[in-house]
């Protein structure tokens, strides 16, 4: 038994993502948001995207490079606070945002990574985001019906990878990222350093390689990756 | 009215509401203040909603790991017995009922225990971030704020005008002028600010306030 | 700041358990399973157990020791094929057994864990494991709601935990521990060793400590944890 | 009528339809026994139930390590590149659409795809274990089976009897005298074991079998 090779070129791997595309991006904030790859996906100009990420970054960064670039159609967020431009766009229907709590935004693509229909919670009951969410009765306690956040694509940021695909995350980098590694049709993995196979212990992976199509070694990290000057 | 040091005497009163044990997750603003006055050996587990259990103090940029941060965007460290978790883990710890409290900010409050935290239609928009959840499924819930707007308005109102974060879920108010305790009976007034009357909140309080029979403590 | 120590004596953390109680088990097959904690059930004998746990293990194993003391009054489990015992007891009606699929007796765990209510899935379909449960239509497809499975007490074997409880698991034996570890009123872990606070990167943690209770140190493994000659 | 060696010359046809790249899961007994006939080589990530990506070899019992099985029971090693992780993220695999192919054994199989393999009632009622799942969700589903039971009665049937572990899930069924594929038509016979003729095949089949225009390949 052997492990496939799944390193692959950063323009090859991107250049999958047609025109129209469903993408998860990793990251909260700075930290786990795969800069190389947006920046790429700006290069190339796939038009039409659905983004799906905990935030929009901030102004200037990340998504916003897309935001700006004219890429993106619909946001699916728990947070734009820090995104002066997306505030902005949303307010001038240049783009369309969906608001979902954090909580149940990664529950929801935890479970598309999980193989499941959807879920019932009492979250956001008697709240905005709840309306036209269908009602479920579960034990005699009643919940809305939370469907699951499939993906064309994840671009996540990983600090490690063996050629396989294992991943490993740093700190408060990880966040969303296992989780949409599991729920997109493809995978793809910027990752700082690769190891040959065994190079990283079966205990230690927090993403099994499984879920990864393509790991994108990434020359340096970008400067947007140091630490913010507030 | 106010004391200068009032908002100190809130968050320290605040602080004490966090005993050894507890797993606390702390709003951004105020509420982050109160861990100023919790003392350094208590044995308590922070938690922030992008991953972390046990976060550390936080770092200057100079010393800052740009991997690491709180879901505030402050640069924080690890402590000893620190844990790094992905988001879907760490909202179980808060839905599943392992986080025994969190220490919220608010635009408005109500009587009823109903908060409004997150939206305010037409002006503010941001998304709710993790206050949905943390709101309905802590333990406990406090609130912490002023007790009036920057215009001298009432924040604690017989019933919320803003879009609700949660309907009903806190239990206490801490302000710079007095400690609320949301009960079956309605809010009642259980402590009230060093030099204060009970006629000064009463005047800028616009929910209707239970009084005590006796003397009230004062914080 | 400062982490509490959980460090506990067994007797008196499964003394906690009372009659009636409903407790999940760790452990697939032999690895995982907390053979110490379970011994110290019996010993204590509480009675009319509901036990959550993948299988039953084998006949004069773990499960089998409570099974034997007459303490169970029920079995959730995805299969009991090692255990004649077991399949005798349900056969002649001393004890009532439900069967799950077993990934949907992990996914159930999991979202009790996850505070969610329940989820909808297609597995079973058309099939006995979907027998009276509800239906549900999400995004025009059908599906059957599957409830979250809480308990009571989760009993969990860690080959490793700081005195916060932060815990590692090893190879094969995680299984189900991590998920019983979350969907439990109160997790107790027997471990093999106990490190200081720091003894456990904090990238390095399988189940985090908000989510346990108890740890024991377990003096030694039992002989039944060493390999099974067949 | 079946030579010596059929059984090996199933297995070793059912292990060419592994290919590179793919992650597999192998139902215990026959289809375990597939592996000898990978080649040492090819990338393959072979899939537990009980949270291992890369299953590495069986080992002796003097050599085994006690934390580490398959989902048979078996001691097994590691390669490099193997993984743990809980049984949610195995499921999540295998339900998520990452898992290429399982091979299942079968009580009963019947011509349009359905399986039992699970129960029989009031005689073996041990439970379904994974298999309800791997063999609903895996992107492909092979059988691995005698072609007749130990009384010669046969195993492909036109309709399932006992209860099924999933409808309509089966794409190609491995047996000791044929390769048959479920199509849109009907299970088709595509292969046959070297020796035997199509009405060998067909006097043990239950099922309708449609049949090649042209000679049929032997393996």
């Amino acid at each position: 038994m052997a492990m496939l090779d799944k390193t692959t070129v950063m323009a090859e791997a991107i250049a999958q993502i047609p025109d129209g595309a469903t993408v998860m991006l990793g990251g909260f904030g700075v930290p786990g948001t795969p800069f190389s790859l947006i920046k790429e996906l700006v290069r190339q100009g796939q038009k039409d995207l659905t983004l799906i990420k905990n935030d929009a970054n901030e102004t200037g960064m990340g998504v916003d490079w897309l935001l700006q670039n004219g890429q993106v159609r619909k946001l699916v967020v728990s947070h734009i606070g820090l995104n002066a431009n997306a505030v902005r766009m949303m307010n001038e229907g240049e783009i369309e945002v969906e608001f979902v709590p954090q909580g149940i935004l990664a529950e929801r693509i935890r479970v598309a990574g999980a193989g499941v229909m959807g879920f019932v919670t009492d979250i956001g009951m008697g709240t905005l985001m709840a309306k036209g969410k269908p009602e479920i009765t579960v034990n005699g306690v009643t919940g809305i019906l939370e469907t699951a956040l499939k993906a064309d694509f994840a671009l996540v940021h990983a600090s490690q990878a063996d050629t396989f695909g294992n991943l490993r995350f740093t700190a408060s980098a990880r966040n969303f990222n296992p989780l949409i590694s599991m729920a997109a049709r493809k995978t793809i993995a910027e990752v700082k350093s690769v190891t040959p196979l065994g190079g990283l212990a079966p205990d230690d992976v927090h993403t099994p390689g499984p879920f990864v199509d393509h790991v994108v070694v990434i020359p340096e990290l970008l400067e947007v990756y140091g630490v913010v000057e507030r | 009215m106010v004391s200068l040091n009032a908002r100190e005497r809130m968050l320290r009163r605040a602080a004490a509401d966090i005993v050894a044990g507890m797993t606390v997750n702390l709003g951004i603003g105020l509420p982050t203040k109160v861990l100023r006055y919790v003392p350094a050996n208590l044995p308590v587990c922070l938690h922030s909603e992008n991953g972390i259990a046990g976060v550390g103090a936080p770092v200057a940029n100079s010393d800052a790991d740009p991997d690491l941060i709180d879901a505030g965007g402050a640069y924080v460290s690890t402590i000893p017995g620190t844990s790094f978790f992905d988001s879907a883990v760490s909202f179980a710890i808060v839905r599943g009922g392992r986080l025994d409290l969190t220490m919220l900010g608010a635009f408005e409050v109500a009587g009823n225990g109903d908060l409004a935290n997150w939206i305010i239609p037409g002006k503010f928009s941001p998304g709710a971030g993790g206050a949905i959840e943390l709101a309905q499924k802590a333990r406990k819930v406090a609130v912490i704020t002023t007790h009036t707007d920057k215009n001298g308005r009432p924040k604690i109102l017989s019933q919320c005008r803003l879009p609700l974060t949660a309907s009903g879920c806190v239990h206490r108010i801490f302000t710079d002028m007095a400690v609320c305790d949301v009960t079956p009976e309605g809010l009642r007034l259980t402590e009230i600010a060093e030099g204060l009357s009970v006629a000064d909140v009463l005047n800028v309080t616009e929910a209707d306030l239970v009084l005590p029979e006796g003397p009230l403590p004062t914080f």
